[in-house]
């Protein structure tokens, strides 16, 4: 600690931190004040098109993790598959969005969603049922720009001021 | 752009110090006999012309019947590349001569091959398991561990 | 004149608040002097090249954004790099640009969170790394507006990006890049000339120059021993040789130049953003790649300038849809390597620092 | 004040000024006890409230703010918190010393305040060397800490109490060499003359000495700059590592207490104490003490930590020359006569002392030593 230069450099760091005592604060404070989460935001949940889906199960294949189960059955009247039991398994879930790139029908989204803990692990498992969309599960915008509008417009931290009080 | 040198025409260099040592030269890289790794190493280094003072990154390929060991050096003065590979033919007890005295960058990475493939490096100060626990048994990166 | 006592072994870590992460160190201490230090990894260990072999060439891009955490975009970057070379991919000119700016603002996050929690290590209590992550935040926004992901981005794939940037992006960017400036200059005033900061910084941990290349150092430490050596003009990857800038150097090669140079360099990474974002070009941003690459034998080795050094990968392919082999050359267990030879004779304290101004990841060094 | 009847501070100040009649005394000893734990208590904890606060909004975020009205309950929440917590007790450590030193550590905190006048004449003990007493009180804490650091046999424990030790131990004689620049030019040791004699803050007459005292006491309570002893980053928690529950409440609060304590004792001598227009005198006090308190706040907030050989430099080469020349050249000017009617002219001439002091002692004198050892 030479004082060579006198302290100027303290003086001017502490100059600084009280600059920012009077500034705003940039935190928010989670449960009350929420941000808009990003219009391509990669959910927790997958969702599901059963229309769509034609069960040629290449989300299955392309999944790193292996979190993806579908049994098919072949229909031989309609001449299609049949998708019997399609379950994903959001607790082995990396929420890398491969399975949806790679989906040739248009068949399965990202949901919107990001409070799904949960208190069992066996609750994690998505079924069928659970991954339709609903007016609560709402689709996220990810690889589907149209999907995308629809949805509320992303805050970020540098629209806000923290410069003046 | 850092000009990656022929490995022929190193080879030929090489050749002229130490006959025999060349294993195999293409245009992409050159194949050294292992007991000669060090002194052509060495070589490589010292050489002016050639400067290999940057060790980017030494590591192993499993290819069933042997071990290739990769090294690519660099030249941060003139700006050239190099890679220089060694084969292990033993399966049981692989060994090379380490490179860590002209080097010092390839400790840890040798340690990394020691670990993860089981080649020996004769002359490395510390020859143990880096990331897995010294009880481990097995090289996992062996293509052959399951 | 110093006073010799009984040396003892102190485990420091894996769990401590300064080893940035589960990283461990053996010292041995005589009094508070280093005497020698161990280092110890493998606490992350995670097997990542076993289990890339096992993976398709597009299923190990989720596995690089767990490499070094704080900079995804850049493993993702130098993974597609090494993959496009292996299978011979031509990117489309808008998916480079917006690669460079990626990478580029990646770095900016990365540089600092290094040197934030380079200065949280000496000492101030949290301040300067909490604005430093202030500032992260306005760039993990930009980044999570056009990849979903706040931390493994994944953004990128082999023959471009995932997708196109939303129409947001570009206003938001600009916005940045004008606030980013004044911020630097701020953080500067905070501690750059510090006097408690130059005593504890400066000439502590010197890196002499030969010895940083001999030790195959790499990224802003060797460049701060005063080795003008930066991959990105270099060996110009992607389309760096199109921008105009500087390689900053530092000339000692100690914890204070360290700093300096991350600082530097931050800058220098602003003004190619700048640059990349006036070419940007319109047009598809991802080839046309078949969703299961499968690339000739060969091999290919791939580097780019990550934020803490030199990142590669090395990719040897046998024609299937997954790599043979799949070796990642990590800055933060190399950089590592000149560890003892620094910070010997120095007390307890300079080895935090110095430790710090290394900048690792745990997650890069134990994979 | 003199319309509320039952006022305790007249109450005190009827008892403090003959604490020796019949029964009084031991009345006068009850009250100011019960007044001081009270104090120390209360004040501990609206420090603990506003650093957290302070400092979080330093750092641009709020700091606790859900207990509570603004977060004002957050130090009880954390004092239940952790007097609910398991004691868990190493298995190598010295169970009797592990369990006594927090005790030893804590009582010294609270009998500084014994000395320290909340009002002119309320004290518990109007000591004629109080000034001496809280010295000497004060260092006895480090035995507490030394005792933690060695019984909990660890080694980071051991690293912190020993740099707490060599810190104490080079901090008390600038410390003590600041405070009797005050010492004459009040012309007493006891605290309550020592206010007293302010009829200009003693921060005007003595500049350097205030500085020197600021940094020396930051010094021994572990403050940044200088908390090295606890360094977070270094030695994890420095000697109270493996301590749990009530025990490291008991280290928690010693450390506040003592921070309160030296804030008292620099608003004693160098603010003038309880003097002051409008406030109560009472309220005076407290005020001064949150003031200093803020400004070591404002320095842990901004300021990294220093090495222990600088430490040691800094006190022996920096502060221990300069308090001898403070003591020296205070020492001439109140042999030469105090000149009471000129006393601003005193001011400037102290000030410009100081700086030239500080500027020529720094440029020319003072070197930091230490660096690396060849191994």
């Amino acid at each position: 600690m030479k004082f060579e230069r006198y302290g100027i450099g303290i003086a001017k760091g502490l100059t600084v931190t009280i600059k920012h005592l009077f500034r705003h604060p940039t935190v928010s404070q989670y449960p009350e004040q929420r941000l808009n989460i990003s219009r391509r935001f990669r959910g927790n949940e997958l969702i599901w098109n059963q229309e769509k889906c034609t069960g040629c199960g290449t989300c299955a294949k392309t999944c790193p993790q292996g979190a993806i189960e579908i049994i098919t059955s072949t229909d031989m009247a309609e001449n299609k598959y049949v998708v019997e039991k399609y379950e994903a398994d959001t607790g082995y879930c990396i929420q890398c969005g491969l399975c949806i790139e790679s989906c040739p029908y248009e068949a399965l989204y990202f949901s919107h969603n990001f409070e799904c803990a949960k208190y069992r692990r066996g609750e994690l498992v998505q079924g069928k049922e659970e991954m339709l969309e609903t007016p609560e599960r709402k689709v996220s915008g990810y690889f589907y720009p149209d999907k995308a509008e629809k949805l509320p417009k992303q805050t970020l931290l540098i629209e806000k001021v923290t410069e003046k009080r | 752009m850092t000009v990656a040198l022929s490995g022929k025409e190193v080879a030929s260099k090489i050749e002229e110090k130490f006959s025999g040592s060349v294993v195999e030269s293409t245009p992409e890289n050159l194949v050294v006999k292992s007991d000669q790794l060090l002194d052509v190493a060495r070589f490589l280094k010292e050489t002016g012309g050639l400067d290999f003072d940057y060790l980017n990154f030494v590591t192993a390929v499993d290819y069933y019947d042997h071990f290739e060991v990769a090294y690519l050096l660099s030249s941060l003065e003139h700006n050239h590349s190099l890679m220089v590979k060694a084969r292990c033919y033993d399966r049981e007890n692989p060994a090379l001569p380490s490179v860590t005295g002209l080097w010092q960058g390839a400790d840890f990475q040798e340690r990394e091959i020691y670990d993860l493939f089981g080649i020996n490096f004769e002359g490395h100060p510390s020859m143990k398991r880096i990331f897995l626990w010294d009880g481990f048994e097995g090289h996992p990166l062996r293509k052959d561990y399951i | 004149m110093a006073v010799r006592t009984e040396p003892f072994v102190l485990n420091m870590g894996p769990v401590h608040p300064s080893t940035h992460g589960v990283f461990r160190m053996r010292v041995t201490l005589d009094g508070e002097v280093v005497v020698d230090i161990e280092p110890v990894f493998g606490y992350l260990h995670r097997g990542i090249e076993k289990l890339a072999e096992q993976r398709t060439y597009t299923g190990v891009i989720p596995l690089t954004d767990r490499l070094d955490y704080i900079s995804s975009m850049s493993n993702n970057l130098a993974y597609c790099l090494a993959a496009e070379k292996l299978a011979g991919i031509k990117v489309p000119e808008r998916a480079e640009y917006i690669r460079v700016i990626m990478s580029e603002l990646q770095r900016v996050a990365a540089l600092l969170i290094a040197v934030g929690a380079f200065l949280n290590d000496c000492g101030a209590y949290f301040t300067p790394f909490l604005y430093m992550f202030r500032e992260r935040e306005r760039i993990v926004d930009l980044f999570e507006m056009a990849s979903g992901q706040r931390l493994t981005y994944n953004y990128m794939r082999v023959g471009g990006v995932s997708q196109d940037l939303p129409e947001e992006f570009m206003p938001a960017l600009r916005k940045f890049m004008d606030m980013m400036p004044r911020f630097m200059d701020e953080y500067d005033q905070l501690l750059m000339q510090n006097e408690i900061l130059l005593a504890r910084a400066k000439g502590v941990g010197i890196l002499s120059k030969e010895q940083a290349i001999n030790c195959s150092i790499s990224g802003p430490v060797l460049r701060a021993s005063g080795v003008k050596w930066d991959i990105r003009q270099a060996d110009p990857y992607s389309i760096y040789d199109r921008f105009d800038f500087d390689i900053p150097t530092q000339t000692t090669g100690d914890c204070y130049d360290r700093y300096r140079q991350r600082v530097e360099e931050t800058r220098q990474s602003l003004r190619i953003i700048r640059q990349a974002m006036e070419q940007l070009p319109s047009g598809p941003v991802r080839a046309e790649v078949p969703h299961l690459v499968r690339p000739p034998v060969g091999e290919a080795y791939a580097h780019i300038e990550a934020p803490k050094g030199e990142l590669g990968f090395y990719l040897v392919s046998d024609n299937s849809i997954a790599p043979y082999r799949c070796h990642i050359r990590p800055p933060s267990l190399i950089n590592l390597t000149a560890l003892r030879d620094m910070v010997r004779g120095w007390k307890i304290a300079d080895l935090i620092i110095i430790f710090g101004s290394i900048d690792i990841t745990v997650g890069e060094i134990d994979r | 004040m003199a319309t509320a009847g039952l006022n305790i501070y007249h109450l005190a100040r009827l008892q403090a000024v003959s604490p020796d009649w019949p029964g009084g005394f031991w009345w006068h000893w009850l009250f100011f006890t019960v007044v001081i734990i009270g104090f120390v208590l209360t004040m501990v904890m609206g420090v603990i409230y506003i650093e957290r606060r302070g400092m979080g909004r330093m750092q641009s975020r709020l700091g606790p703010n859900r207990t509570g009205p603004f977060g004002l309950l957050q130090p009880v929440a954390d004092a239940v918190k952790v007097l609910l917590k398991e004691n868990i007790v190493p298995a190598a450590a010295d169970k009797l010393v592990h369990w006594l030193a927090p005790v030893i550590a804590f009582a010294p905190a609270l009998m500084l305040f014994a000395v320290i006048p909340f009002e002119n004449g309320a004290l518990l003990a109007d000591l004629n060397i109080g000034i001496l007493y809280v010295i000497a009180i004060s260092s006895v804490s480090t035995v507490g800490i030394f005792m933690a650091g060695w019984g909990s046999s660890n080694k980071y424990s051991l690293l912190g109490a020993m740099r707490n030790v060599a810190a104490i131990v080079s901090y008390e004689i600038p410390m003590v060499l600041a405070i009797v620049g005050v010492v004459l030019i009040a012309g007493s040791l006891s605290l309550n003359d020592i206010v007293v004699a302010q009829n200009v803050p003693f921060i005007l007459l003595q500049p350097l000495g205030f500085l020197l005292f600021f940094a020396a006491g930051c010094a021994e309570i572990n403050r940044s700059p200088f908390d090295l002893m606890e360094a977070d980053s270094e030695l994890v928690a420095g000697f109270h590592t493996e301590y749990s529950g009530m025990k490291f409440a008991m280290f928690y609060l010693v450390e506040y207490a003592e921070a309160v304590a030296i804030s008292a004792i620099i608003a004693t001598l160098f603010l003038g104490g309880w003097k002051g227009p409008i406030l109560p005198p009472w309220l005076w006090f407290v005020v001064k003490i949150i003031l200093v308190f803020f400004a070591m706040v404002w320095t842990r907030t901004t300021l990294p930590r220093i090495r222990i050989d600088q430490l040691m430099a800094f006190a022996w080469k920096f502060l221990f020359p300069m308090s001898l020349l403070n003591m020296f050249i205070t020492a001439l000017q109140v042999l030469a006569g105090w000149p009471t009617e000129l006393v601003w002219v005193m001011i400037i001439v102290n000030i410009a002392v100081m700086a030239i002091l500080v500027l020529v002692w720094s440029r020319f004198f003072f070197r930091l030593g230490g660096g690396r050892v060849e191994i």
